[in-house]
């Protein structure tokens, strides 16, 4: 217990974490501060970019082994099945209607791919490895959740929209594409490209994620200015305590996978975080009637910064006790 | 200048949703149209704004310009899509030079 | 389709005001509009162009959609804000879809 | 609110003939326009879009409002530069207020 | 003398100077060399963050000492005081009506965080060392100035727009938010802190400073382009003169204050330099009559280059003649 | 031969390369993947502003000689000649129209920057030097290839707007004006001068490398989907012959100067290469009744593939062996 409040003492006081409040201060503040939509998203190209390209140049180095295929499969399964959790907390804890629900539990079966990093970031300070190939099972995890969501809206009656077009879409998603293939080319270029381009995808690493969660502090803190009275308490606590929920789901896995403590604590990470990119855009166009302020509420307002601050330590400290690592 | 009667249809409607307007518009043989950038709103649903956003949030404006007698069936293919979602339809009479064009 | 009237009314503003011509319509009970991006343009006070620059500078143009009964209303609140600036207000006769946005 | 009746010209144009544009309105008198980003569209000439495009390419929306009686002589600088060139020029009745900035 | 005329030398041929240079010919030429404003935005977020953090970390590093409030206080007197000065010697020398000159005024009390972060970048190119709280300083000066305007036009019988908004929007002005936010997260995260994100926002710095005022550089050409006619000659002349009465206000109080020569050099750029982001804003809501081809002519097409060429250095001679340093 | 394929092959496998196949795959494959205009348009000023500073620091370092004004008249007498060699091609190979046929030409007689450094990267990664004005021969042979299209249309009696601001638009294009004007800056500042800013024009410049060819793949990528059925196999084939064709005359007119072997295949590079920024907008202008689907989707989709991938391995074997080198 008093490693996990020393490991989040530590972890609040990085700039990385700093930034991020300092956003959501200023948004909060109605301080004109922002950073342009065409640099948010210069950055996380940059970031997906590096993220999928270490992953693939680490696979590189220390080889594949039959636990990248079973990871894949168990973070697929994840994310076709923590919506449905999802659903039924939300129904237990809330009043929101299936459609809304459905939408939610969508976001948590997906991932956050900002949350992934931080993570990484916080390993790579402490110098605990992990498996290169999570950046792959990363990827894998994006999509599943969405299928599952429409499957509820579908039992409980909800009108869905028929769209072949949507699946392709949110395989074929600019965030996946990029993190997929920045991570094959990392596979084949491998130690020697990762040496002619390291001084631009490591040496900056950790200062451009600050930019950009000053960003995403900006966006949360405008997101719940804006959305004030939209979440019932209700709604909120399921904001921590679905993660929690997940990081549990993922911390099982993990640990039948045998993975690495660095592995497992992304692992749980991943299942524990909740996408904020790839879905919303998705559930804009699958069901257009479940209300967007609710999902990005919870989503960017509430969970990305309990798991930024508090859960990530948490999820440490477990998959080194749980691990003995 | 030999000005023709056209109608200005402007729609503004939700980014994830603009491939499917396009695609629905060229179906209805409505294939002149520009894509103007939108920097935030407000209606029903609330204030919005882009900065800082990173997924494709956000909304587009949509303007076609059209002969009177194909306006119809441009409104009932956007009607399609638009119908369930946010967003805006608004109409104007305009008229145009190089009446070819359209 | 069934359209009704409504009337559209575009207003080109400094984007140092758009923060308080925004709260002036939403004052006013006007709580649908558009904002769009300005690059560049000329007047009275001559040329000028978004390029380059970092601060709050440059014009924004914001675009309502309201019934026709409410334009009044929506004039006086632009026009308490644009008085003393620079811009344009600009009214347009249009037909809209789902009037029971407006 | 007094009102004055004018005409707005929105004008759609390749973003290498934007200079011309305004140095052929400027010459014919016209001295206020704003000219927006356009993030993509279709035509004749097929779809395009924005993004990732590094030189100058892309098209501009120019608006002009102008007094109705100066409608005729914008529009013919305006043919003379538009003429082979891409591009869409859309004129529509509008009323605007403190019609002295015209 | 030889001193100075070495270092201004010296300046002018380094790669900041001649990428504004670069920029002011592209700009007076008609080339469409252009930044775009989403990235030229980017560069100074990064320049903002990147100076605030270092000031930070140095004073985490060196610790903070009675002079840091001091000299805070001494800043925002400096911001109060030099609008007065400003007016008078407009008055003096110009014929613009008592508004235009008020919103010069408020310009010129205000400060440049380019022109300061040019002059950091001089004394570190040089090796020596200054204040790190100096960042702080800077940011106390950007909006007092603003008041002083306001009193000025009110006495003169302007009339002016009552609007208890303006100076919360000043005061949480993005640029000041992000410079103090910086700062403290600097000062928070220290040695630490600074060694994880260095090679962001150090590394790099010049070389981001040179794209930046490049841009400056098409900016300040555009608008002198644009601008032709609207300066008479004595609003030119005030453009040079009123740098020179800023510094020497600035050095007196850095004197008093017992700074170091870098930190005297440094708070006389500040009393030098003239604002071109927070106060053009506010000038525009609160003092619309006032035209901004003036001030913005003024400010970064006269004064911006003739501080960042010539008064940079004399600056720093002057600093260290005065300190014997 | 061998040395050529085996080149061709660890050429291919090169993050820069990857990149751009994954940006061509994305488009392809109608991801959403993109990157933002403005986001491009900076990169683009990074490349340009750090390819012309070194080598502008290069001439100063080593010392500019006689070569260097003879290779800037070879380089504008290629620009010159080449449309003309384009323009036989294509009335051989294809059946577009003399007007369509001139503004390709056009494109081909002009030059790609990016595939420049993309060939500089390939010397550098292998250790070869090359004279560091080819940066300001490539900035020469920008604009001549458009007198010779316009000449080319007249001839063949095709109404062509009289425009005396063309050439002046194209001369100061911002690409131009910037790679001269970053040469500039680096041989005045020399050694000093980029020891200072290194660490942002040489580190990361690879890196920034990838996620600009990713961009470009995703544009030449989205040309070819627009563009499908707007090329005849014999437009098509001309893409390929044309590089060759050029890349000869570029050898030809190298070994004439006697440059080294890294200079010899950048200017057959050059020469190989179609322009696609200054000349697309000049074409625009001049000759409207030109379709832009036809040499866009030449230039950008058959010709940079074909340079990048196959065209730098090969014009690198052919110096080599011309040379001796
Ligand atoms: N009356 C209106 N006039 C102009 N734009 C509107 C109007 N109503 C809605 N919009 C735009 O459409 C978006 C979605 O509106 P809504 O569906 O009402 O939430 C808003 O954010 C605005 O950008
Ligand atoms: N007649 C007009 N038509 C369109 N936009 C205009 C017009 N007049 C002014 N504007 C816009 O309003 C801005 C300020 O105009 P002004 O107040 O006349 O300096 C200009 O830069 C233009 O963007
Ligand atoms: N009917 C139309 N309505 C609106 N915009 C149009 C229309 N036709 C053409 N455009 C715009 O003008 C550009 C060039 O059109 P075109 O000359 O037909 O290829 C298109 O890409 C659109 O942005
Ligand atoms: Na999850
Ligand atoms: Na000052
Ligand atoms: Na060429």
């Amino acid at each position: 217990m008093d490693g996990i409040l020393a490991l989040a003492a530590d972890n609040l006081i990085s700039p990385i974490i700093l930034s991020f409040a300092l956003g959501l201060f200023a948004a909060l503040a109605r301080s004109d501060l922002s950073v342009p939509e065409a640099v948010a998203k210069g950055l996380s190209i940059y970031l997906l970019f590096a993220i999928g390209f270490k992953g693939g140049a680490s696979v590189a180095r220390h080889g594949a082994d039959a636990t990248l295929l079973t990871s894949l499969v168990a973070g697929v399964a994840l994310s076709f099945l923590l919506p449905f959790v999802a659903f039924a907390l939300l129904r237990l804890m809330t009043r929101l209607s299936a459609t809304d629900a459905a939408a939610v539990a969508a976001h948590y079966g997906s991932i956050s791919i900002v949350t992934f990093v931080a993570a990484s970031s916080v390993l790579a300070a402490r110098g605990i490895g992990s498996e290169g190939y999570m950046v792959a099972v990363a990827a894998a995890m994006e999509a599943p959740a969405i299928l599952s969501a429409l499957w509820l809206v579908a039992r409980a009656g909800g009108r869905r929209e028929e769209d072949g077009e949507l699946m392709r879409e949110v395989l074929l998603n600019g965030s996946i594409v990029l993190l997929v293939g920045a991570f094959g080319i990392g596979l084949l270029t491998g130690e020697e490209g990762f040496r002619r381009i390291a001084s631009f995808i490591d040496a900056p690493f950790q200062g451009v994620l600050c930019l950009f969660l000053l960003d995403m502090g900006l966006v949360a803190g405008r997101g719940l200015r804006g959305a004030r009275g939209v979440l019932s308490a209700g709604a909120f606590g399921f904001g921590l305590v679905m993660p929690l929920a997940g990081a549990s789901a993922g911390l099982a896995a993990a640990l039948a996978l045998g993975l690495s403590p660095g592995g497992v604590m992304l692992l749980m990470t991943l299942a524990a975080s909740s996408s904020y990119i790839a879905v919303p855009a998705a559930m804009r166009v699958a069901l257009p009637d479940a209300n967007p302020s609710i999902y990005l509420t919870l989503s960017l307002g509430v969970t990305f910064p309990f798991n930024l601050t508090l859960g990530i330590p948490i999820y440490l400290a477990l998959a080194q006790a749980a691990t003995g690592g | 200048m030999q000005m023709h009667q056209a109608k200005r249809v402007e729609i503004i409607i939700e980014a994830p949703m603009e491939g499917r307007l396009t695609a629905a518009l060229i179906d209805a043989g409505v294939t002149g149209f520009t894509i103007l950038p939108v920097l935030g709103g407000s209606g029903r649903s609330g204030l919005w704004s882009r900065e800082g956003q990173v997924g494709r949030s956000g909304m587009v404006a949509v303007i076609c310009i059209v002969r009177p007698e194909r306006v119809e069936g441009l409104l009932d293919a956007a009607f399609r899509v638009v119908e369930r979602h946010m967003g805006v339809v608004c109409v104007t009479d305009c008229q145009v030079l190089r009446a070819e064009r359209f």
